[in-house]
């Protein structure tokens, strides 16, 4: 029984086909990052992973059951921007995870169950590195610093599966290297299923465990949104460098100019 | 332009709000009346209405405009008081049971004491609510009053946390008209105390008597009219007063028009209005409404024929029968 | 079952789901009136609906004895009229002064103060003054509306002009724009859709003021008729007269929403806010 | 020589500059008066400053024979009162609909029609149906108040909640929240600071119905003084009284900046709106 | 004499010190590049350049003058983003600096000076290929696009000098490529000097006859603000890979992460 699978899945907009013909089954434990043309139906496809998007056709099934068609707590995500509450410091937005869950009515705990809580998000906190941020606002953070933060509470959950939307995409190519470590080693510590969209190859050769590009396989010039995009690749990685064999294909299958360009 | 600074000139305005013994100047300015008399003076008048009231005396005051259509009351403390100089040309009416107290669940006026009552603050109607206390044996300190625009009084009627009103016509038969409603006191029991007049600048008037010429000769061809019934004037004036003819009448009934001109030159001469605009004057003080400067009652002088009441040296009021007198002569 | 937040009704459910408060105030009003109306049929305050449509279809045809008007349309046309140039009056100072404001720092430096005061003092407690300036004519209730309306479409404008990229005015230099030029085609364009908008925004404000100084001193009227007809609480007009100012707002509010849809279509489908 | 649009006074300068209109304001009144005070002594229209001053002093200082109270602070709590009451329950209401329409789906498709005619009748032209409802005292005049600025407060604030990033709202729910945990947690804090922010907008508008109320019915009001003394064209009375309220809605503007700033600095400093 | 000289060219924000100690001189057809860490200032520096941030000491010259101290058509610019004016149409866009300088009161040109405008506005709009968008707005226009429209819209007054800020920063990969080709071609054709910040040093290398890194070299941790970035490497490119000496030495100035993430 795999973690999730597709069947045949398809997403329209009125008439505008974005995503047809998907088929895939992910086990627990892998690591998936999505390429793609902008506006090829990436964000979309996590939307439907996510539960706020409705697939149009075919079947999308979480533990052999279709998906719930709302976010829950069991699918966490992380996205380029606005992924973390501005009203809240470091500390509050961490916290929040488990306030909802304990506090039903106020969503705010006291007491003994708030020295837990705080205690449970400091942990999770120092693991992201910004214990020495704990009562600073988001807007006093840096970009890098706001998505360890919007990790940190996607992670306080336990999420079996873990959604980010180009996590990294506003970053310094620098902080963007940590980044990396530290995605690493949470997946690999908490044994999380991941989802991660970006726009960087090397990024997604770097990270994930198996790589899907996203692209039209047929494309009408009179009438651009009649076909959609489906994932025209799917790789497995290791760690090492891109096999010749592989740059081959991506060369062949319109990653041309993104495979030229991360990976010379 | 400043009242001081009236010189000749041909092009003049007054102005009138609504009121039932002023709807003639309605039909006097749309039926062509008035520029009927004025052209025959060579001189052009603009008749302005006015919505609200205080809005018109005001515009006198301020000398936007030459004339207004006020009460003998309004003309002491508003512009006299202001120093401006004022000449009630025409007396038109004076109200008889046109103003009216108004109370909810009692039909006694002295059970107005401890009210609240609503009314348009040191207007006439103040003067009438003190004068019906007196005649009860309470003052002013036994109620209290709430000031409030004419507009709404009815309104405010309607509303269960009214108590007590002191209301003119049309207002006053609106609210008479509705349940629980007792009109206990009206100005009819104190005949010729709230004249109703048109007041122009005395300057204004000195300089330019083609003026009162005019707008006596206009009033009294209309009022010729309404002494004879005419059922097409008095609609037009219904209608121009938001009201129905039948309405119109009503209100009429409560006004004593003087629709003679002797009658009015006789009430200016008479010793009568010289002790109405004294008490007039002398309540006035009492409620602060001659200005802070005043030293007592008299010190805005008021001149009517049969004499003078307070400071000869600071006349500001005057009842001046003459352009009545020179109408009636030229009939 | 999903939560209630992500629970979206239908395109036409929503239109019946907005239907439903009116029916319930429709039927709210009409119980009343009819207890009213039983206890006292005399009662003026809450008439029937069949009373006030009799009494609209009156002012709306029948013509005036001796004018040969017809009240309804005597009365739109001159508040209409009013609101208008007072509206118009205000757009243009508006507008210039905005600009002038917000494109150049020494004017913005002299006149910035001066409006925020301006737009502080509430025009309703200078009402008074306002017939003794200028008398009881159509200029003091176009005053009153300009006075009322103006510093709020200043300040807006200013803040937009103010808001405009840096880069552009840049741009425009390198490109040899002089500062006239500057204002002439770069903020001037950019502005005038957001004067569209902040006037739709600024039309409650105008209607207010348009009613409040026909209340006072008019001779016709939207305002001046409910304020006429309030001496006899004759709510058989008012509230049809209420009905129809609403009415009139409204389509007025969407007809500059389509002009400045049709002649800015690079403001609404562009980065311009989206209200 | 630098172009107009590049050129920006010193911090001085602007200072300086600022107040030169007022200062030429100042002296355009003072010629005027001097004007018509010489032909006319007893003119009240324009009075000195001399003359205003003294009133002034007089009413805030001198105790009613009667009452023992003095005019300006009496009329001045009676005011603030209405006012704090008014604009409070607006703020309420405006906030809890406003989250619920904004948050809600279903809510925002009921209610939002209403909301937007609502926002469309000027409140001036219903006063009677107020006055039954409300009776004529405070209730009257603070409900004309709720209900002239309410209907913008609540359109504001169900804005900001419809342009809070959807992310947000996911974000929240993958975390286990429920609808009402959603509210309660995201879109209250977060539209808090808004309705501080609109509240400063909606204080203008809360003025002018003040003013209007007091207007109608009242015994005692800033704008109950201003419309009694206007029958003696007591402009000495009139302008200081209009410079206080000037002032009045001034530092209440600045007070509710304050607190805002205080009390929401991720507001302030973070991506919330800059005005 | 030198197109442009500075002297010990300091920058001040009050007590910040964003850049000290510029000391270059630029000839005619040179194609600067610039990179530096985020914050360093080098937006600040072309805004010099540009005479909207007066100078806080020492002397910037231009032609052997003091700079202007406001911009000037000799001197154009094309910034990330609003470089266009969404207002207006592509032929608009590019038109107007014509008619700013034929019609001085309404910079509006009609009849003959119209055609005359359209038609030289339509050869710079066919040079960087937008013939087909004549009358869209920008708003209509992709990201590339855009910027294409904003390099005509700059070149239209043929500026001696042509600043690019990041211009290609929000760019897909694909895209920038084209637009690569395009600068390179234009810069060559009209003989300009460009000054262009960017944060891919790979594109640095690929455009640019000169290389100019910004950095600090002095650093106070308990003042950051106390020192200023200044040009560290000022290194002639050409047209090869970057030999190893240059990589080492980017290697050491701070440079790390971008010559890593881009250079492979
Ligand atoms: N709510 C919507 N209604 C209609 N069309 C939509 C909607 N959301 C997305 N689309 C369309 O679906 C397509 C895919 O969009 P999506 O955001 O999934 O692309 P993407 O691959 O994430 O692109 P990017 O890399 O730029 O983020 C786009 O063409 C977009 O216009
Ligand atoms: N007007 C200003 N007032 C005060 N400080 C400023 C101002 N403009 C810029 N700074 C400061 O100057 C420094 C340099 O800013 P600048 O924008 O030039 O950096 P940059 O190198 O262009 O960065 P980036 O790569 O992020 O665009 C920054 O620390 C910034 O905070
Ligand atoms: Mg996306
Ligand atoms: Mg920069």
């Amino acid at each position: 029984m795999s973690l999730l699978a597709a069947k045949r899945l398809e997403k329209h907009y009125g008439n505008h086909v974005v995503l047809e013909n998907l088929n895939f089954s992910v086990e627990p434990g892998e690591f998936v990052t999505l390429v793609g043309a902008s506006g090829c139906g990436k964000t979309t496809f996590l939307k439907m992973l996510l539960g706020t998007e409705a697939t149009s056709r075919g079947s999308l099934t979480l533990d052999d059951q279709p998906i719930p068609n709302e976010p829950g707590p069991d699918r966490g995500v992380v996205f380029q921007k606005y992924s973390v509450f501005p009203h809240l410091t470091v500390l509050g937005n961490v916290m929040i995870a488990d306030e909802l869950h304990s506090a039903k009515l106020l969503a705010k705990s006291f007491g003994a169950a708030k020295r837990r809580a705080v205690e449970k998000a400091r942990s999770r906190i120092d693991e992201v590195g910004l214990d020495h941020a704990l009562s600073k606002y988001p807007h006093e953070l840096s970009g890098g610093m706001q998505q360890r933060l919007a990790i940190a509470q996607a992670l306080m959950m336990r999420p079996r599966i873990l959604l980010l939307d180009e996590p990294f995409g506003a970053l310094d190519p620098g902080i963007r290297q940590d980044m990396h470590v530290l995605i690493n080693r949470l997946w690999q510590e908490q044994q999380l299923t991941i989802f991660m969209i970006t726009h960087d190859l090397k990024e997604a050769f770097e990270l994930g465990t198996r790589l899907w590009v996203f692209d039209k396989t047929r494309h009408d010039p009179q009438a651009p949104e009649a076909y959609g995009a489906t994932i025209t690749y799917d790789l497995p990685i290791s760690r090492d460098r891109p096999s010749a064999e592989l740059k081959e294909a991506l060369n062949q299958g319109g990653m041309k100019t993104h495979s030229q360009e991360t990976l010379l | 332009a400043a009242p001081a600074q009236a010189q000749e000139q041909d092009e003049f305005s007054v102005c009138w709000s609504i009121y039932a013994g002023w709807m003639p100047w309605a039909y006097a300015d749309v039926e062509g009346v008035v520029d009927k008399w004025a052209d025959e003076y060579g001189i052009s008048i603009d008749v302005v209405q006015v919505n609200d009231y205080v809005e018109s005396i005001n515009q006198f005051t301020s000398g936007n405009v030459d004339g207004c259509a006020m009460t003998n009351m309004d003309a002491l403390t508003i512009p006299a008081a202001s120093g401006v100089d004022s000449t009630a040309l025409i007396i038109n009416d004076y109200s008889d049971g046109n103003d009216g107290i108004v109370l909810k669940g009692s039909d006694d006026l002295a059970d107005i004491e401890g009210r609240e009552v609503n009314l348009v603050q040191f207007s006439v109607s103040h003067y009438f609510l003190a004068r019906a206390l007196e005649s009860v044996g309470l003052t002013e300190r036994d109620i209290e009053t709430v000031n409030t625009s004419d507009a709404d009084i009815v309104g405010l009627f309607s509303s269960d946390t009214t108590e007590a009103v002191a209301a003119w016509n049309p207002q006053l038969s609106a609210i008479a008209d509705m349940p629980d409603s007792n009109v206990v006191y009206t100005s009819a029991e104190i005949p010729g105390e709230i004249l109703d007049m048109m007041v122009v600048n005395t300057q204004t008037l000195a300089d330019n008597p083609e003026l009162g010429h005019a707008l006596v000769g206009a009033w009294y061809e209309v009022m010729g009219l309404i002494e004879a019934d005419d059922e097409n004037a008095l609609t037009i004036m219904a209608d121009a007063a938001g009201t129905d003819l039948e309405g119109y009448k009503n209100q009429l009934d409560a006004t004593y028009l003087y629709t003679d001109p002797a009658e009015a030159i006789e009430l200016m001469e008479s010793r009568e209005l010289l002790e109405t605009m004294e008490r007039v004057a002398e309540f006035s003080f009492e409620h602060g409404l001659l200005g802070d400067m005043a030293p007592n009652a008299g010190g805005v002088g008021i001149e009517t024929p049969s004499g003078v009441f307070g400071d000869e040296g600071n006349v500001q009021l005057r009842f001046d029968p003459s352009f009545t007198q020179a109408y009636l002569d030229a009939q | 079952m999903k939560r209630l937040i992500n629970l979206a009704p239908s395109r036409g459910g929503r239109w019946l789901l907005g239907l439903l408060p009116f029916l319930l105030l429709a039927m709210l009003y009409l119980s009343l009136s009819n207890t009213r109306l039983a206890e006292n049929p005399n009662d003026r305050l809450l008439p029937t609906p069949s009373t006030m449509a009799s009494s609209f279809y009156h002012l709306a045809t029948a013509e005036n004895v001796r004018t040969g008007e017809v009240v309804l349309w005597t009365d739109t046309f001159a508040s209409l009229e009013r609101i208008v140039i007072g509206v118009g009056i205000s757009a243009l100072i508006g507008l210039m002064v905005g600009i002038l404001n917000g494109g150049i720092p020494i004017i913005r430096a002299k006149l910035s103060p001066l409006v925020t005061v301006a737009s502080l003092i509430p025009p309703m407690a200078i009402l008074p003054i306002l017939f003794i300036a200028f008398g009881t004519g159509e200029a003091a209730k176009i005053a009153l509306i300009v006075i009322g309306v103006t510093p709020f479409l200043i300040r807006d404008l200013q803040g937009h002009a103010l808001r405009l990229p840096d880069e552009q005015l840049i741009k425009a230099q390198t490109l040899g724009a002089s500062s006239w030029q500057v204002l002439l085609r770069v903020l001037l364009p950019q502005l005038t859709p957001r004067l569209l908008n902040a006037t739709r925004l600024a039309l409650g404000t105008a209607w207010l003021f348009l009613i409040a100084a026909e209340a006072i001193a008019a001779q016709e009227g939207l305002g001046y008729r409910i304020f006429l007809v309030r001496r006899y609480l004759s709510m058989d007009v008012i509230l049809p007269y209420v009905a129809w100012i609403t009415l009139l707002a409204f389509l007025l509010d969407q007809l500059l929403a389509w002009v400045s849809r049709l002649a800015f279509p690079w403001y609404h489908s562009g980065e311009g806010d989206k209200s």
